[in-house]
């Protein structure tokens, strides 16, 4: 677990951000560690979706700083963000319906065979990563399908693989586990712990209570765009998350 | 900590995919070109003529005229994108070729004095290395399609215009240009390289005209970029899904910015190849060639909604187009059926493609 | 006094309207007191020539030389500017019945018979012959088509099926129609295209002729061109057609102006003004380049 | 078993939206309209002409000209489709309501005899029923409009044919059969009732064009169709997911059918309009004028993906479109710049939505 | 609960579904009485959704026939199912981005206000009537908002407002709960016991296994196209289903 003089790989301070007349966020503070798994929970509108996207790079925040590994990140785009380190689940999976599910999965990184002076596709060696990578999470997922023709889950299992390309040191997953079938459910949970072992911190967004609790170390809870409660999770309980999430419970 | 497998996964419910199910056997190019097959069966019926030799030149090099644009805008498509430029674009290139070759020709133009000068005899003209005016020239003719091509880009991937709107302005901005540049004369070949220009661009090389040989080497080009490279992958998904593209990290404005500038260039090129031809770039040359371009891309099965296309599908577009413009002449239709016949003959074309999802 | 004319032409992408845009140039400079402002559609379309010429009246303009895209509604604009107080005449293309003054140009049926005469001349003999034309909807044309198949009615000649064909004003796509005819109809003894179009695709043109040369060569296949461009004498010059039959755009151009400027002095002008014919062939196509 | 509510469902992280911030204030057609007012301004300096009763007169008539249609084809656009064939549509409705019109009226024809008949003096020739004739023409010249409209809506709705391919092909099919009809002359009205038709079409109501006047009618009538009635509903959930507006239930294939019935017939009407103004349907009207009613409905603020646009967008793309036509003519712009201009300045008028969305 | 003898509102016998050289269904009989809450599971990809579609008039079976309330029925279009009482959630939801909430739970079925010969729609009552069902699935969704500014769960939460509309037959719902926070899944699930109350028939299809056992009579597990397993639900356990969707255990 992260210790607590180390440097934070993600630290945000009165992060805020409107569309037009709606207050996504309202000053939200965190830190989360090297080797740390945060869970974020929240009613729905709570604002995580918003929050990862702003940390992504994909929105920019109305208010507030921004501090990656240490220093202050002004993320214009997504790629800056991915540059630095940062891998992310998208809650709406962000697949090209017109590719096949290896060629999503090495979406902007390519692997290249060298020919003299050109560097083309490496048609077979994607595909047979992809299909490991599948296999990993036990998806029946075929890389060379069309991620048009796939079925929820699959998609979902193409969008998790992405992230095992790259030695990412902070990976944001916005409800993972939505579409996907229980057994795949335990191999993403075994994903993460197992991320957590390399020291990459990691940020789950979920509504699944069990799933929290079984690989968080740290619970977030978000209501109305603010933050209500930053706990370790062994100083809380479900029911505890679930009136805080529901506003029978103010804060904690 | 390694997950040790259960089982190896595996595919039961997955059939083998037979030949006739993929590829260009499940595509519009292939129908479209099972639907131009027959058009040529009804052609050789309808005119003896239409199988000849010197018939067959004619449609190889008249297709080729506008098949290298098409390749240009099939890359649009792909994207999402439309280029209206295109016809505005062929013309300005070859005109600023032409008026670029003449200028350098002229010895007593300050610009000529550094290619050519006078031969003893008073009259011949002759330039410094035999081929330098023309390199110089069609180089020329591309940069202003680069610039224009440029300015579409930017326009559309960093302002985020919309390309109708912006392509449709390029369209008036080039061609009005050629209008101000020539005087609304258009412009000729001329000097010593014209000779060279007419053998480059109308020449033949053993009976197969040159156009057709550019427009084969430029179509395998891009049939290896769009799918064997990063570029290609990056372009498709844009089409596909913008949204997901950027967040996954391909640099869209880049990526978006090279297609309109690809497309300009091949439409500038073709430009070139046609003033060659003609032996002229006159001021209304390729008006209105965009609607044909578009449409040569779309029959042969490129997507306006993005994310499908290619070199193929661009080639028996045009080659369809081709085919019925020359066949309904052979044929001797009366002029004023034959637009109509032409209508018709490209709805159902496209109408052949419906027989597959229906058989599927 | 200074007159601020305007000249309109049927569409601005057509070659042939540039010299008589030049001539009108040239005059104005020459009488000094007037401008010479030259404006049309770009591309042949009835419907903006009319809301261009109600601009111009909206400006006031002191005269308008227009060559009629379509008779019928060029006459209700004509009649609007007359009675807007502003004198109209037309040149290249009439509308005979409008209120216009004058007329400046080619007599377009005379201009059909003469193309069809010098064919018969050329080539007594007779065979199948093809034409080809610019727009269907253009009346200047047509008269020409009418003009051409009057002069060979009678003679040993008869036009093929799919005759005329039209290119727009697109040089391009007018090579290409000549040589899908000639593909059609490989005994195809003649092409009268009854505007300059094909040629002035010198370079189409001559690889279409080149085929065809040992025909031309041996009088079975005859190529009779309306207009008389300068790229056009140059390719007659060098065997690529047998003659041609030309109008003067320039002194259209001209003609206007001095029409105009009378009509606004108040002197008495002509009705109908024709510019006149040239007849060129291989013997003083020379003369006609100078 | 009704719930019980906890405690009632609120929104306190949510403002007021205020006035500037919805509407027309938020959307492309506010911006190209302030577009517009900034244009109005210069060319009021460009020229003293401009703003004169005459002129504004003028500018009215000619964008009422392509407006009807723009209105028509925005129905398309917001379902995502689009219409390349109102052009020629314009063309073709005007030149049967002439010919039928003239041929109704001649004494002597079959037709005619129903309707006319020759005055005692032997020269008049007077109506049964004063109106009837143009009545009968015009529904003619809509009732093709309406069949080429429903051949349009088949192959797209239920064919499943791309929009682009099909309307190309009734582009060239109703261009040519306007040729084969009026035997490539076109045709003008005539008979008792011409002039009923020319004071329908191109007459003023105090001072105000006619055409300007339905044009405003029907624009009230889009405005309450598309956003208080199902069916324009249905028309902007088609645009916006056509999967998802046929899996709930909505009649895709009949409500595509119709967009594109309404934008024949707008074409339809469009033209008729024109050749009453003009006095004349001859056969190249309105050549190309379907990129001008794109562009205008497109630059007024419609989507070419669908799901956005309505009636005030099309008119203020349609007057800025004339504007910029007038006034470069009234501002003494040498013709060959103006072609230049008028693509600078289309673009400019789009950039001015950007500033919306760089401030938001 | 339904009765034995009582005719199914639904029955399907051999359906079969290929896509290609994918076998998404295969052989599948199965019964669902009125009334009666019927759990489909199965690992992503067993061909859950495409067997919704069918059933919904949006696919045509290869093979089999679908009896509805006794009759055999072809469905061509989605509109044909709805026409006779079918409900649908659909996994990928269907809403049309470009509209607002309300529209959307409208979409079809438009509520309007008749003026003389002309009938006008009648926005505030229908903003008011979705506010009202989103109310019932506590779900803070706005319905003035564009779906397309809309969190995942807000949306879900429209395509779930949409069948309370009608007087269905039969309610089929796939994962409905997906996207949505824990206290909204109370509320579907009690939607679902209301829903069988009054009679009417719901297929739910979901990934959890806990509000299948919570609310389900019967459930069915689908495994690579086929039918393994179709119990009632007091004759079963979770371990079981799990072990029938894994591939664990062949067929129960
Ligand atoms: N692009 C946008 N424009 C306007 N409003 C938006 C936009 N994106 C999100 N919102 C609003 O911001 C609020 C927060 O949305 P967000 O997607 O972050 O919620 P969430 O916590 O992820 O919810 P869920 O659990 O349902 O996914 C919601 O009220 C939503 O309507
Ligand atoms: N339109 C299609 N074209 C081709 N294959 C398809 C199509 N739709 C679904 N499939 C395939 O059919 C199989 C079944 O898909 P389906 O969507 O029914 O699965 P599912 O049981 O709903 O899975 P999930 O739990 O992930 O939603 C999958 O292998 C999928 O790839
Ligand atoms: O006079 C003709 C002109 O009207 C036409 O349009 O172009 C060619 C000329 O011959
Ligand atoms: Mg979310
Ligand atoms: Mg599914």
């Amino acid at each position: 677990m992260a210790k607590a003089d180390a440097t934070p790989v993600l630290e945000l301070t009165g992060i805020g951000k409107e569309f037009g007349a709606i207050r996504a966020l309202h000053g939200v503070d965190m830190q989360v560690m090297p080797g740390e798994v945060v869970g974020l929970m929240g009613d729905n509108g709570a604002g995580k979706s918003t929050l990862v996207k702003i940390i992504a790079g994909n929105f920019r925040p109305s208010h507030g700083e921004i501090r990656f590994a240490g220093n202050a990140v002004h993320f214009s785009r997504p790629v800056d963000a991915r540059a630095v380190g940062i891998e992310v689940v998208y809650q709406d999976l962000a697949l090209s319906d017109n590719l096949t599910a290896a060629a999503n999965v090495f979406l902007g990184r390519e692997l290249k065979r060298r020919f003299g002076p050109i560097a083309l596709l490496d048609h077979k060696a994607m595909a047979a990563r992809a299909l490991e990578l599948f296999g990993e999470l036990r998806s029946e997922t075929r890389p060379d399908d069309l991620v048009k023709q796939m079925s929820g889950g699959q998609r979902q299992a193409v969008a998790i693989a992405r992230t095992r390309l790259s030695n990412a040191r902070l990976v944001m997953m916005d409800e993972p586990t939505a579409a996907i079938s229980v057994r795949q459910v335990e191999q993403v949970l075994g994903l993460i712990h197992r991320l957590k072992e390399q020291g990459v911190a990691v940020m789950l967004i979920s509504h699944r209570m069990p799933d929290v609790f079984a690989v968080c170390d740290r619970v977030i809870v978000m209501r109305r765009g603010e933050k209500r409660a930053d706990k370790p999770i062994h100083q809380t309980s479900p029911e505890e998350v679930t009136a805080l999430i529901t506003g029978a419970k103010e804060a904690a | 900590m390694a997950m040790p497998m259960e089982s190896p996964i595996s595919f039961t419910n997955v059939g083998k995919i037979r030949w006739w199910q993929r590829g260009i056997f499940a595509s519009q190019t292939g129908y479209v070109l099972l639907a131009l097959a027959v058009l040529l069966v009804i052609m050789h019926f309808a005119s003896p003529y239409f199988f000849t030799e010197g018939n067959m030149q004619n449609v190889a090099k008249n297709f080729s005229f506008i098949a290298i644009a098409t390749l240009g805008v099939t890359f649009v498509i792909i994207t999402g994108g439309i280029d209206l430029s295109v016809g505005s674009m062929m013309c300005f290139s070859a005109m600023i070729t032409s008026m670029v070759m003449t200028e350098l020709s002229a010895p007593g133009s300050p610009a000529g004095a550094l290619f050519v000068h006078m031969a003893a005899d008073g009259k011949t003209v002759i330039a410094n290395v035999p081929g330098l005016i023309l390199l110089i020239s069609i180089l020329a003719g591309l940069g202003v399609a680069l610039i224009a091509g440029l300015v579409n880009g930017f326009c559309i991937a960093v302002l985020g215009l919309s390309p109708f709107v912006t392509t449709l302005g390029m369209l008036s901005i080039v061609r009005g240009l050629g209008y101000v540049v020539s005087n609304g004369r258009g412009s000729f070949p001329g000097g010593p390289d014209a000779d060279r220009f007419y053998a480059l661009t109308s020449g033949d090389v053993l009976g197969v005209p040159v156009p057709f040989i550019y427009l084969v080497v430029l179509a395998l080009t891009m049939a290896v970029v769009l799918h064997h490279s990063a570029f290609g992958r990056h372009v498709f998904a844009l089409g596909g899904n913008e949204k997901a593209a950027e967040l996954t990290g391909i640099p869209v404005v880049r990526v978006k910015i090279e297609v309109y500038v690809i497309c300009a260039l091949a439409a500038g090129l073709q430009g070139i190849i046609i003033s060659g031809w003609l032996g002229s770039a006159p001021a209304n040359m390729a008006t209105s060639y965009e609607l044909n371009v578009i449409a040569a891309a779309v029959i042969g099965g490129a997507n306006l909604a993005g994310g499908i296309g290619g070199p193929l599908g661009a080639i028996v577009g045009c080659v369809l187009l081709e085919v019925i413009r020359n066949g309904l002449v052979l044929a001797q239709v009366s002029s004023y059926w034959q637009q109509t016949l032409v209508g018709v003959i490209i709805i159902l074309a496209v109408l052949v493609d419906r027989i597959r999802s229906r058989m599927s | 006094a200074n007159y601020r004319f305007v000249i309109v032409p049927k569409a601005m992408n057509n070659p042939f309207f540039d010299f008589a845009r030049d001539g009108c140039l040239k005059r104005a400079k020459e009488l000094g007191n007037i401008e010479c402002n030259y404006k049309g559609p770009v591309e042949h379309e009835p419907a903006t020539q009319a809301q261009i010429i109600q601009d111009f009246v909206t400006q006031k303009v002191d005269g308008l030389a227009i060559s009629v895209a379509d008779v019928a509604a060029m006459t209700k604009s004509i009649e609007a500017a007359t009675a807007a107080g502003i004198p109209v005449i037309t040149f290249d293309a009439d509308a005979p019945g409008s209120k216009r003054i004058a007329y400046i140009g080619t007599n377009n049926k005379e201009f059909g018979v003469a193309l069809g005469k010098q064919l018969v001349k050329m080539r007594p003999d007779g065979g199948k012959y093809a034409m080809v034309s610019g727009g269907p909807g253009a009346k200047n044309l047509a008269e020409r088509v009418d003009g051409v198949r009057e002069a060979l009615k009678g003679s040993k000649w008869t036009e093929v099926a799919g005759s005329p064909t039209f290119c727009n004003d697109d040089p391009a796509l007018a090579v290409q129609q000549m040589t899908d005819m000639r593909t059609a109809t490989p005994d195809l003894a003649a092409i009268v295209p009854i505007g300059g179009w094909p040629m002035f695709a010198p370079e189409g043109f001559k690889a279409f002729a080149s085929r065809n040369k040992k025909d031309i060569d041996s009088g079975k296949f005859t190529l009779v061109v309306a207009d008389t461009l300068k790229m056009q004498l140059e390719l007659l010059r060098d065997g690529y057609a047998n003659a041609l039959v030309g109008q003067r755009p320039f002194e259209m151009g001209e003609k206007a102006m001095d029409t105009l400027l009378a009509i606004k002095k108040g002197e008495k002008v002509p009705e109908i003004v024709y510019t006149g014919l040239d007849l060129v062939t291989k013997d003083n196509v020379a003369q006609m380049l100078k």
